[in-house]
């Protein structure tokens, strides 16, 4: 592996981004897959970073997940997603920050579309008239969540009271970086790094002191594919595509996984578990699994969060072991307690997966 | 114990050329090297006694043991009636019957 | 009327046409950008399909241009204006020069296999160039993987910046299906325990003895043709690659691992072709090769009285023929010269 | 006088041993015969007529060696002087012995070693016309024609191609010893005699006298000792090739004998081997012959032919690929002089390496196939003629002509004769393509079964046990020609008729072919045909040869066959025709296309066997 190589490539996929004032529009699903992330990426904005970011409570879905799961037409997705630009209007923004990477590849998909399809986007904007009496500009500039924390990455490392590296080794933590398919395969150019060799997790990754692993199915996909996973009789290819990649990304012993898309880390956490109870297998050591996070949760980690606060607990792999890796201190008794300091209740010990044990 | 989720792991789709078992096909090269000639025209296909009665492909049967894919093959290449009208229309001069007989011997020596 | 030629580029059709022209009585100057004459055919160990040494031919060609020829090498063109007297061309170093008749044989540049990222050209250590290869030959050295091993198992991928869209050429190359086909018996040549598995579209064996040197390389060498064009290559952590790919003849996904790939990269235009055209607004092709006037009839001429073409520069063309192109070249500038009309 | 001496004793030994070593040999062999060919046999010897039938054959093949007299008079007289000769000089010895004893109850080695014992003063050496006199005469005689025997098989060791052999084989230990001990026993006689009779002044004959006066005078010792060790020397060698005789290719001898007469009593070869595989190697002389003929040697094949194959089946080791590099053209059984059924033998090897893998025809139903039509002929193209379409066309062409109601049975592809598979000794798997193919023949109700591929001409006689007649093409178009269904108008001038093996060889129809072109053709000689004629070279009966290798050998075929400059090649086999037509010079066109072509015009073509629009077209227009 040439890393110059790679840097050269980086370099030809430099992407515009913001510096602020985002209209930031939430994903579906992250906020119950992972729900200390969102949250987590607003903490940072205002309280490290002091950004301006706008958040407006009547947004909706892009209906990304219908659009891909073949049930709502393209026409009614760029509709919906003109609403989205026109609430973004309203309030005198025009830097548009999405969660989800699913809308991001929905939004540049759409904006690309009518770049070259300027009679589509008419239509669409008669369409939106017709149904809310609303305009729209299309925004100036239009970024993932990620490629904002990647912007500003070495902010974060700069304030941050952690680093990837290992306390008992000295050595740079070993990671996984799984970018969702949706956020430059479609449009290389529109990702920071580019499709192949994307950098938008790695630069993160890199300034925070790991090192990234470039393993051979870096490339493919998490499994979750929407048809893939949303029809029961499907879901073995799902998780065919998930062991596929853990299988190969094993030998290089990852101390955790790096994701910036909603599908990716669920399907790459909780896969895990049905792995080990279909087939007993288990990719992390000792009978651990791999531990999966946000690239907001990362950060957090970084910036000295308190790991509840950002709801590691939720992950069906432990994160424990990694935490006491990088010496972040957590309190085990607090793990399962709601804000309100109540028991939220303990989930059932795998079969085969291990459950992390604080000594 | 094994849950059972309602689904299985789906078994990779693609020819894995590293894990496949090249036996028969490492055989076929050392007894009927003619068969490196194939540029996969499909004359013998085309021609095909049995292959007219029944879905026999033998240019991919071929094909698929140089790849070492040989699990359905061991079957299908049962279907074939030595006629060697395949031999008579290949373009490159590959001893197509002497590559069944050969394939089929080494299936026998494999198992 | 004075019977100045000045050619620009000094690869094989240059030297052809300087040569030719100098045969035929003009006073010819060639210009060479590099410090020595030769272009990619200098590269080049052994010839398709005879295998022939490339060496033998350059010399050949150099010794052709009689003493009347004025080589400059590292002379590197401003720019070609077009005037009343004939042509000025003005170079980096020195004093302009004026000529009759001009022609150009700037040829083509190798595609940049970076851009095809997938492939992980300047990213994984064991991914090389046919030209890289065909430099490991002419030097006579061990064809090794990055650590020094010889590899057991090779792939050698074709049509790498041709023939595709996403590069942004549709066109083919030519001669990467032969040089392909080429290299792999020379791989097993010099390493015969070593496999080599060819990834190719097609085979376009278009000229002579090119077939029969496929047929060699199948019958006598046992390279492997896998047809399918390779998606993605990966690197494993022994830095072998996994290369996946479709295997069209069965219609089945393929993956393998190699020790060794090898990218067979096609011909593309020179940026300096493009400043030529800009500059004389000559017709160029989708391709960006520039084009003739007419394909069948005035192959060698352009828009512009005196300026003629040969050569790679008109798009991807074998060694033979380029030479037997500027051959032509160098007759339709003598006719330009003496005012004759060339009827066919 | 006591007619024994102590240098009798290696030869009378070495009797006892050989008689009693090809005793049991020939016990063991019938024996392990099936009882069917155990019952054939004991009745046939005990058949007169059959007896005598074999007995005249012996006499034929083992003594005068007429097939090799029919090769090359030279290799002829060569082993005819040795068989003949000895043989002759045994029952004459015996006589003239007879006339010495006034017995018949002699000892075996009393008429061998007869001037020993005897010194007849009585009668001298240019004498003829007396008893002794004569048979002095005689003996002298068959000793020199013998000689002249050995004289030219010493010379055939130098110039083989005098014989007409240009390879042969080699020999192993035992054949050269018995070899030596076989040129050693008649020289050795005649020295013996020749020293004798000159010791003695008398009892030689023309020949042996005046040598052994003359040995007797340049003897610088006591010739009576010379004589003596001669005699020793004859008794040893005679001893000695009688006890090697068993263990080397002499054994031959003897066992033809038995071969002559098994296939005399109908004993055939089987389908696995058997003890007439047995005899029938051991039969094998290792003359060579078959090598010569092979067509492999033109493809670079040297190591497969028969007599090498044999060697392998007698060694009890046959590499696979030996049994499978044949073309099984039956060129070697043709020109085997003791007559071994070399294509046979090499089937049952092929048959021993094929294991219990199974085909599976189960996908043959008449539902994918189609269920045929009724009608009097069934009409079996044959795979290989689907890609001779002319063919088809012109046979479809004569039956409408002639008015034929038949059924083209493989119109919508062919489900395989099973030869092909026969060949490859998947006799068992074969048998689930005839069986399927006898179905579809038995649905059409027809009377005659009529194939343009002798391959499955072949198949259809000798494995289908079908209850209709089976006819190839060539059979069938002379038979209407014959019967006035069809008109003959055209003529074709300097055709070459080649015949296919598996036609005549291989099935014996050398003149329906013929008959039926002389009368559309002027024939061209072929220098090797019928009986002798050459494969084509595309025979299906080899696996191991590569394409260039089938076209060398085509090319020789094609080479021999354009001899007389013929301008056009005629055969009776679609395979035959794709093999030739690719290499040769002139056009190649089945018998069928040559007739279809000397029907009087207007041609009906017919898309199909059963509707005739383009008849009824032309029907309007008359």
């Amino acid at each position: 592996m040439k890393i110059e190589g790679k840097r050269s490539i980086w370099k030809e996929y430099q992407k515009e981004i913001a510096d602020d004032r985002y209209f930031y529009v939430r994903s579906c699903v992250r906020q119950n897959f992972f729900p200390g992330s969102e949250k987590t990426f607003l903490r940072i904005m205002k309280d490290v970073l002091h950004k301006d970011v706008f958040e407006n409570a009547s947004h909706t879905t892009c209906s990304g997940i219908g659009y891909h799961s073949d049930v709502v037409p393209f026409e009614t997705a760029m509709t919906m997603v003109a609403r989205q630009f026109a609430i973004m209007t309203e309030a005198g923004y025009e830097n548009f920050t999405t969660s989800c990477i699913t809308s991001f590849g929905l939004y540049s998909e759409i904006l690309e579309t009518w770049h070259h399809f300027p009679e589509v986007e008419e239509r669409v904007r008669q369409h939106l008239i017709n149904a809310t009496g609303r305009t729209f500009n299309k925004p100036a500039n239009l970024a993932h969540a990620s490629d904002v924390i990647f912007k500003f990455r070495k902010e974060i490392a700069a304030g941050g009271m952690y680093r990837l590296i290992n306390k008992h080794t000295g050595k740079p933590l070993q990671v996984v970086e799984h970018i969702g398919c949706h956020y430059s395969k479609m449009f290389p150019a529109k990702g920071v790094g580019g499709a192949e060799y994307p950098y938008v997790l790695a630069g993160m990754i890199e300034d925070w002191g790991g090192d990234v692993i470039d393993y051979p199915e870096r490339r493919h996909c998490c499994g979750f594919g929407f048809r893939q996973y949303l029809i029961q009789a499907n879901r073995g290819y799902s998780l065919a595509c998930s062991k596929k990649k853990f299988d190969s990304m094993a030998p290089y012993k990852p101390d955790f996984i790096l994701t910036n898309c909603p599908g990716c880390p669920m399907f790459l956490d909780r896969w895990q578990y049905a792995l080990s109870e279909m087939e007993g297998i288990t990719y992390g050591e000792n009978g651990l699994g791999i531990p999966v996070l946000t690239y907001e949760e990362l950060a957090g980690m970084i910036l000295g969060y308190d790991p509840w606060d950002l709801g590691l607990q939720v992950h069906q792999v432990p994160v424990e072991p990694l935490l006491d890796k990088i010496g972040i201190p957590y309190d085990s008794k607090r793990k399962f307690l709601t804000m309100d300091g109540k028991m939220m209740g303990q989930p059932k010990a795998p079969s085969h997966l291990k459950f992390y044990q604080h000594e | 114990m094994v849950k059972n989720f309602g689904y299985k792991i789906l078994s990779d789709a693609s020819i894995d050329f590293d894990r496949n078992d090249k036996r028969i096909a490492d055989y076929l090269k050392a007894h009927e090297p003619s068969m490196n000639l194939c540029i996969g025209c499909g004359s013998c296909t085309a021609t095909c006694s049995a292959g007219h009665f029944v879905d026999f492909n033998i240019r991919r049967i071929h094909t698929f043991i140089r790849r070492g894919e040989t699990n359905q093959v061991k079957r299908d290449i049962l279907k074939c009636m030595f006629c060697g009208k395949c031999q008579l229309v290949c373009p490159r001069g590959v001893n197509l019957r002497n590559v069944i007989l050969t394939i089929n011997r080494a299936i026998e020596q494999t198992g | 009327m004075n019977k100045k030629v000045i050619v620009v580029g000094g690869g094989v059709s240059g030297m052809t046409a300087a040569g030719a022209l100098s045969e035929l009585g003009m006073e010819v100057v060639l210009l060479e950008k590099d410090d020595h004459t030769g272009g990619h055919a200098g590269n080049w160990d052994r010839l398709f399909p005879s295998r022939r040494p490339g060496k033998e031919v350059i010399d050949f060609i150099e010794k052709s241009m009689s003493s009347t020829v004025e080589i400059r090498c590292g002379s590197r063109v401003t720019s070609i204006d077009r005037n009343t007297e004939g042509f000025t061309v003005n170079l980096h170093n020195g004093d302009p020069l004026t000529a009759e008749s001009v022609v150009i044989a700037t040829g083509y540049e190798l595609f940049d296999a970076r851009k095809k990222e997938e492939y992980g050209y300047g990213i994984y250590d064991n991914v090389i160039t046919s030209a890289e290869l065909e430099a490991i030959f002419k030097e006579g050295r061990q064809l090794v993987t990055h650590n020094g091993k010889t590899p057991q198992r090779v792939g050698l991928i074709h049509c790498v910046g041709s023939r595709d869209e996403k590069v942004g050429n549709l066109y083919c190359s030519k001669v990467c299906c032969v040089t392909g086909v080429k290299q792999a018996i020379e791989i097993r040549e010099m390493l015969p325990g070593c496999e080599v598995f060819s990834f190719y579209m097609d085979l376009r064996m278009y000229d002579r003895n090119f077939e029969e040197l496929y047929y060699e390389a199948q019958q006598k060498w046992g390279v492997n043709f896998i047809r399918g064009r390779l998606s993605e290559c990966a690197e494993n952590p022994d830095h072998s690659l996994i290369l996946k790919t479709e295997d069209t003849l069965t219609g089945r996904p393929l993956k393998m691992t190699v020790d060794l790939v090898v990218l067979l990269v096609g011909f593309v235009p020179r940026p300096e072709t493009r400043i030529i055209s800009d500059m004389l607004k000559l017709q160029t092709g989708s391709d960006g090769f520039l084009s003739p006037v007419d394909e069948h009839f005035k192959d060698n001429s352009t828009s512009v009285p005196g300026l003629f073409l040969a050569g790679a520069v008109k798009g991807p063309a074998c060694i033979v023929n380029s030479i037997a192109d500027a051959r032509a070249t160098a007759v339709q500038v003598k006719a330009y010269i003496n005012g004759e009309m060339v009827k066919w | 006088m006591i007619n024994f001496n102590l240098f009798v004793l290696p030869f009378f030994l070495g009797l006892i041993y050989l008689v009693a070593k090809i005793g049991k040999t020939w016990y063991r062999w019938i024996k392990a015969l099936p009882a069917i060919d155990k019952v054939k046999f004991i009745a046939g010897i005990r058949h007169p007529q059959l007896f005598l039938s074999a007995l005249k054959e012996v006499f034929l093949e083992a003594l005068i060696h007429r097939r090799m007299w029919k090769r090359n008079p030279l290799l002829g007289y060569m082993h005819m002087s040795f068989a003949l000769g000895w043989f002759l000089l045994i029952v004459c010895g015996n006589i003239e012995s007879r006339f010495y004893s006034g017995t018949h109850l002699n000892a075996p080695y009393y008429p061998i070693f007869l001037k020993f014992f005897i010194h007849d003063k009585l009668v001298l050496f240019f004498e003829v016309f007396s008893v002794p006199g004569f048979f002095r005469f005689l003996m002298d005689f068959l000793l020199l024609f013998v000689l002249s025997g050995l004289v030219l098989a010493l010379i055939k060791r130098q110039k083989s191609k005098w014989f007409g052999l240009k390879r042969t084989t080699e020999f192993q230990l035992t054949d050269s010893i018995s070899l030596a001990c076989l040129w050693l026993i008649f020289p050795m006689r005649l020295l013996a005699e020749s020293y004798t009779a000159g010791y003695y002044g008398s009892g030689g004959g023309f020949m042996t006298q005046p040598l052994g006066n003359l040995l007797v005078a340049i003897t610088p010792f006591r010739s009576d000792y010379a004589a003596y060790s001669m005699w020793w020397g004859y008794s040893l060698s005679l001893g000695i090739f009688f006890i090697t005789l068993p263990y080397s290719r002499y054994m031959h001898i003897p066992t033809e004998v038995l071969l002559i007469f098994f296939r005399h009593l109908e004993i055939q070869p089987k389908k696995w081997y058997s003890s007439f595989s047995d005899v029938e190697v051991q039969a094998c002389s290792r003359c060579g012959v078959c090598i010569d003929v092979c067509q492999l040697n033109d493809a670079g094949i040297n190591d497969s032919q028969a007599v090498y194959f044999i060697r392998g089946v007698r060694d009890k080791y046959v590499p696979e690929e030996i049994s499978r590099k044949c073309l099984l053209c039956g060129r070697c059984q043709e020109v085997c002089p003791v007559g071994i059924s070399t294509d046979s033998l090499r089937l049952i090897k092929r048959r021993e390496l094929v294991s219990g893998q199974a085909s599976d025809f189960s996908y043959l139903t008449t539902q994918r196939t189609g269920a045929p039509c009724q009608g009097e002929v069934v009409y079996f193209a044959g795979c290989m003629s689907h890609l001779t379409p002319a063919i088809i066309r012109a046979m479809k062409g004569i039956m409408e002509q002639a008015g034929i109601s038949y059924v083209h049975l493989d119109e919508n592809g062919s489900v395989c004769c099973g030869r092909p598979l026969m060949i490859a000794g998947k006799d068992r798997q074969a048998q689930g393509l005839i069986d399927f193919n006898k179905r579809l023949i038995g649905l059409t109700h027809a009377k005659l079964l009529v194939t343009s591929c002798p391959i499955c001409y072949r198949v259809f006689r000798e494995e289908y046990n079908l209850p209709i007649r089976i006819q190839h093409h060539s059979q069938f178009i002379l038979e209407l020609v014959k019967t006035g269904k069809i008109p003959l108008q055209g003529h074709f001038k300097n055709v070459a008729y080649h015949d296919p093996c598996d036609l005549g060889r291989g099935s014996g129809v050398y003149t329906a072919p013929r008959e039926l072109l002389s009368k559309i053709a002027d024939l061209v000689p072929v220098p090797q045909d019928a009986n002798n004629a050459l494969c084509c070279g595309g025979s299906l009966g080899i696996f191991e040869a590569s394409q260039q290798q089938h076209n060398a050998m085509t090319a020789v075929t094609l080479d021999m066959l354009m001899k007389n400059q013929p301008e056009i090649l005629a055969t009776a086999c679609p395979l035959c025709k794709k093999t030739l037509e690719k290499q040769s010079p002139v056009a190649v066109k089945d018998i069928a296309e040559l007739v279809y072509e000397s029907l009087p015009k207007p041609v009906y073509f017919a898309a199909s066997g059963q509707s005739h629009p383009a008849k009824s077209y032309a029907n309007e227009l008359i």
